[in-house]
C-alpha cells in the first residue's frame, strides 16, 4: 500500500547508491523533480534506464550521478544533442559512463518481459543492424514451432521505477492518462516504485488511454505539482518547448552545466 | 537553390509529402517527416493514417507537433495506446505501409546511421541512437528517407548500421526476411531511388535549378544517374501556402 | 476502411468452409448474433479458436460447422457443461470434433503473439501438468540469458476474427470498454475482421478501459443491437443469466438442440 | 451435517472466508470462491483485494457475480484491463498472495483436475478444462482449493493434472520452480493440509458433527489425521447473516 510522502523521504527511503534506476515518461509525464531530488541527495554508480534519456537524464550524468546509461534514443528532442550524456560518453566527465543501446522496440518488449515476470522477452528486431555487436544484451532465440530466428532481449527489472501521473485518490491508487509511454511496466518490472503527481482527486474520471495502477503495487506517492516541467502532465500543462530550447546552451559547456546546477538544483 | 520563394527545407518537405500514398498508413518521425506527412494529411491526402510511436493513432494535431509525444498527436488521435503495443501490435505486425526516416549518414545501399560517427567505442561524434528507427526500417512496406545533402552525409558505408537498408545491396535485405526497404531518399538537391537489382542508390531525379554534378559533388560515392532522371516540379503557391499555414497554426 | 453492411453480408463474404474462425469475448460481448449467422449460412469443417467456448460454440458445435475447437475453458459459466461439446467430444456427433487444449494463460499469449506479428510467445505455464502431453502446441524454449527453460507457445492467426462492440462511429472505427478479453487481439491477430456493434455515433466519449480499434484494421461493422445476448455490452444490457440456465435443458439431449436450432436460428 | 441451521455449502464458504489473510492480493474463481472471498470482504477483511482473471482489479462487487465476467465486477473495480495482461502482468509477474480454486478431482498430493475424467482421448467425462487453473495454481504464494468430499473426487491419483499440487509429493514442486502451492483443501467434511516435509494430503479439521471416520470414507485414499487436528468452529450467528446478506444482494 503506498505512502503518501514527501518527495525528498520518498527518494531517502528508496534510491540508493549503486541501485538501478528507471525513470520513465515518454516526452509526457516525465519525472523532473524527482529526477533533481536524486542529484540533491548525492547519489552516485547508478545504473539508469530510460528510452529516452532526454534533458532529465543529461542533467543527472552531468551531476555525477551515474556510471551506467540503459537507453534507445539519447537527443533532446526537437533541438539536438543532450550536451551532458555526450560529454560522458565521448570524454568520460565527470565520469565514464558505460551505455547498454537498444532501441524503442527491443527497449519496450525489456519493459514488458520485466513486468510479466519472465527473463526475456522477443522481437522481430535489430536485423541487419551493428547494434548486436555492441549491445551484449541482445541474442538469438528460435521459434520450436517454426524454426524461425527471432532476437531475444531480456528483461528489465530495475531496483526502484520512478514516474509521474496526473493524479493519485485518497487509497493511494495512481491515475494517468494520454500519451503512458512504458510507464505501467517501470512500475510493475521494478522492486520498489515511487509515483508523483500534479494532485490528489476523491474519485477518478475516464479518459482517453486512462492507466490506473493501485496503489498496492505502488511504494511511495508524493504530490508533486508540475513535477514533470519542463515536459508537461496533458490535462494540467503544455510542453515547455522554450526550455528544451534554453537546456541546450545550459548544457553545452560543464561551466555553464554547473553553475545551472549549483543556481537551479542545489540552492 | 536558384528560385528564392522557397528554401530546401520547403522543397524537401513537399516532394516528401507528395511521396505519400493516397491512405497510406505512415510511421511519422518528428521533425520534417512529421511536416510532410501533416502537409499531405491536410492538402491531397486526407486519408493517410500518421502513427506516431508514442501511441498516437490517426494523429490529426492542429499545429505541427513540436516533440514525438507533443499533446496535439494525442488530443484528436483516433486511438492512444501503450508504447509497448504500438511497436509490437502495430509495426512489428506489418500494418505500417510507409515509414518516414531521418538519419544523420546513409550509404549507397541505403543502410543508415543515426548512432556514431567514427569507431563505437571512442566516438567522433555520438548522435542520439536507433530510438523507432531500426523497426521502422525493418517493418514497414516501404521507407522514405529525408536527409541534407553533403558528402559526409552521403557516404560509401555509414560508420554503424543504426537502420538496415540494402545492406551490401543485391538480394541481401530478402535473405533477412525484412519487409519493403528505402524506396526514396529524398534531400534539399533531388532524390535518390534504389536501383531494382543492385539496390544501389541512383539519382532519379534533382530538383529545379540543381545539376547532376551539384549532387555528385554532394555525395560521399560516385552516385550513378538514372537513364530516367527528371527535374522534380518546382512547389506550387498552393502547396507553399499550405506549408505556411501548417507552420504557424 | 470497414464497410457498414449488413450481419448476413459480412458473414458471407468472410466466413468460409474450413476456415479458422475466432469469435472473442469473455463473458462480456460474445457475438452470439454472428455465431447464429453462421449456422445459418450452413458453413462447415471450420476450426473454431475461443478461451471460453461458452453457449455461442456449443451451438455452433451441435449445429455441425466445425472439425476443430482451440480452446481453454469449456463449461457454461455459472451453470454447469456444455452438453453439445461434450457429445461432440464424447460420442462425435454431430461430428468427431478434434481439440486443441490450452490455459487461459497460454491462449491470452497466444493471442499476445498473433497480434504482434511474432510465431510465438512464451510464458511460465503448463509446468508439471498433463497439458503437454496431449498438446503439440506447447513447447520448451530456453532464455539464452539466463538459461531458464519456459513454456512456447504458437501464434493464433485466424482467418477471421469476430467480435461484439459497444459502439462504432461514422468512419468506421469502433470501441468497447468494460471487461475486454482478448478481443482487441483478436481482431488483429486475425486476417479478416467483423465487429457487430450496439450501435453507431457521432463521437465517442472515454470509458474505463476503453479501447479503440480503427477503421482500417476491421473488414465489415454490423450494427446489431442486443448482437451479445444471452451475454451482454455494459451499458446497453445486463447477461441474461436465466437464458444461461435455460440452455442447460435446450442443449442437453439431440432432439431439444435441434428443435431449438430449427425454431430460433433456422426459421 | 448435524446442525440444521446452516448448509455444507455455507460451512465450506465460512471456512474459506476465514482462510484469507488480512489484506491477501486474492485471484478468485467464479462459484464458491468468489462467495468466500466477498463474505471475507464484507466482514473481516475488508482490505483485501480481489482479482478477477475476466481483468478485474480490485473488484467490489455490490451483489455477487453471476460470471467471472460479469458488469458488477468490474463496476467499481480498481482498474480494468485486458485478460492478456492479467495473467501476465499481474499473475505470472508473482503479485497474488492466495488463489483460490475448485475442482472436479483432487489426489493426495494435492494435484487437481478439471480437465477430464477418465482417457483423455476417450474420455467418460469431458470436463471444462484449465482455464486460468494452471497458472494461478503455479504463480501464486498459497493455493486454498474448495470442493465436496467424495471417494470419486478424493483419489489416489488424478486421471489428468491440470493445475499442479505437489506432484508425487516432497520437493517435486520446489524442483519445478513453481511458486507456493496448495495450502487449505476446504471440503463440506472437514480441511485437509499437506504433511510438510512428504506433501501428502492430511486431515487437519474436521467441522462440527463430522467424525474423522467420515472424511476416511469419503477420501479415496488412505487418509492420515494430523496428530493436531481440531474441530472447525461452527459458522457463528454474524457470519451466517452476512453470508445470508451477500447471497439475497
Amino acid at each position: 500500500m503506498a505512502d503518501l510522502v514527501g518527495l525528498a523521504e520518498a527518494i531517502a527511503a528508496h534510491v540508493h547508491d549503486g541501485d538501478t534506476v528507471a525513470l520513465e515518461g515518454f516526452t509526457h509525464l516525465i519525472p523532473f523533480a524527482a529526477g533533481n531530488e536524486i542529484i540533491r541527495q548525492g547519489r552516485r554508480d547508478l545504473t539508469l534506464v530510460r528510452m529516452t534519456p532526454d534533458i532529465v537524464y543529461d542533467r543527472l550524468i552531468g551531476a555525477g550521478c551515474a556510471r551506467k546509461l540503459v537507453f534507445s534514443w539519447g537527443g533532446n528532442p526537437g533541438v539536438g544533442s543532450l550536451h551532458r550524456m555526450r560529454d560522458a560518453v565521448q570524454n568520460q566527465w565527470p565520469a565514464p559512463l558505460e551505455i547498454e543501446e537498444h532501441s524503442h522496440a527491443g527497449m519496450a518488449v525489456r519493459w514488458q518481459a520485466g513486468a510479466s515476470g519472465l527473463p526475456f522477452g522477443i522481437l522481430r528486431g535489430y536485423v541487419g543492424t551493428s547494434l548486436p555487436f555492441h549491445t551484449d544484451t541482445i541474442a538469438n532465440v528460435t521459434c520450436p514451432f517454426t524454426g524461425e530466428d527471432l532476437m531475444a532481449v531480456p528483461a528489465l527489472n530495475p531496483d526502484v521505477g520512478i514516474i509521474h501521473a496526473q493524479q493519485a485518490d485518497r487509497a493511494g491508487n495512481v491515475m494517468m492518462w494520454g500519451i503512458t509511454g512504458v510507464q505501467k511496466e517501470c512500475v510493475l518490472a521494478s522492486t520498489r516504485a515511487i509515483v508523483t503527481v500534479e494532485e490528489v482527486v476523491d474519485a477518478f474520471e475516464p479518459h482517453v488511454n486512462g492507466v490506473v495502477l493501485p496503489s498496492w503495487v505502488i511504494d511511495s506517492v508524493c504530490v508533486v505539482p508540475g513535477g514533470a516541467h519542463p515536459s508537461y502532465a496533458a490535462g494540467y500543462s503544455e510542453r515547455d518547448n522554450p526550455y528544451y530550447e534554453s537546456w541546450d546552451p545550459i548544457s553545452r559547456e560543464r561551466e555553464s552545466f554547473e553553475q545551472w546546477l549549483a543556481e537551479e538544483v542545489m540552492a | 537553390m536558384t528560385d528564392p520563394t522557397y528554401t530546401s527545407d520547403d522543397i524537401m518537405t513537399i516532394v516528401a509529402a507528395r511521396a505519400l500514398e493516397p491512405a497510406a498508413v505512415t510511421f511519422v518521425g518528428i521533425g520534417l517527416p512529421s511536416t510532410a506527412a501533416n502537409l499531405a494529411r491536410v492538402t491531397t491526402n486526407p486519408d493517410c493514417v500518421l502513427i506516431y510511436e508514442s501511441g498516437c493513432i490517426g494523429s490529426k494535431p492542429v499545429r505541427l507537433p513540436s516533440s514525438i509525444g507533443d499533446g496535439v498527436l494525442a488530443d484528436n488521435a483516433d486511438a492512444v495506446i501503450a508504447v509497448p503495443e504500438i511497436f509490437a501490435y502495430w509495426l512489428q505486425a506489418g500494418r505500417i505501409d510507409i515509414g518516414f526516416l531521418g538519419a544523420a549518414q546513409i550509404d549507397k545501399h541505403a543502410n543508415l546511421n543515426t548512432t556514431v560517427i567514427g569507431p563505437y567505442e571512442s566516438p567522433k561524434v555520438r548522435l542520439p541512437g536507433a530510438g523507432g528507427a531500426p523497426e521502422i526500417a525493418a517493418n514497414c512496406r516501404r521507407v522514405i528517407v529525408t536527409l541534407r545533402h553533403s558528402p559526409r552525409a552521403f557516404v560509401e558505408k555509414v560508420d554503424f548500421i543504426t537502420s538496415f537498408g540494402y545492406g551490401n545491396g543485391g538480394d541481401e535485405r530478402d535473405k533477412l526476411g525484412l519487409r519493403g526497404g528505402p524506396t526514396d531518399v529524398i534531400t534539399d538537391l533531388g532524390v535518390l531511388q534504389p536501383d531494382p537489382v543492385t539496390k544501389e542508390l541512383v539519382l532519379t531525379a534533382v530538383h529545379p535549378g540543381v545539376t547532376i554534378e551539384q549532387v555528385q559533388a554532394a555525395t560521399g560515392w560516385d552516385l550513378k544517374t538514372s537513364s530516367s532522371i527528371v527535374e522534380t516540379a518546382a512547389p506550387t503557391a498552393g502547396e507553399m501556402a499550405a506549408l505556411t499555414a501548417l507552420r504557424n497554426a
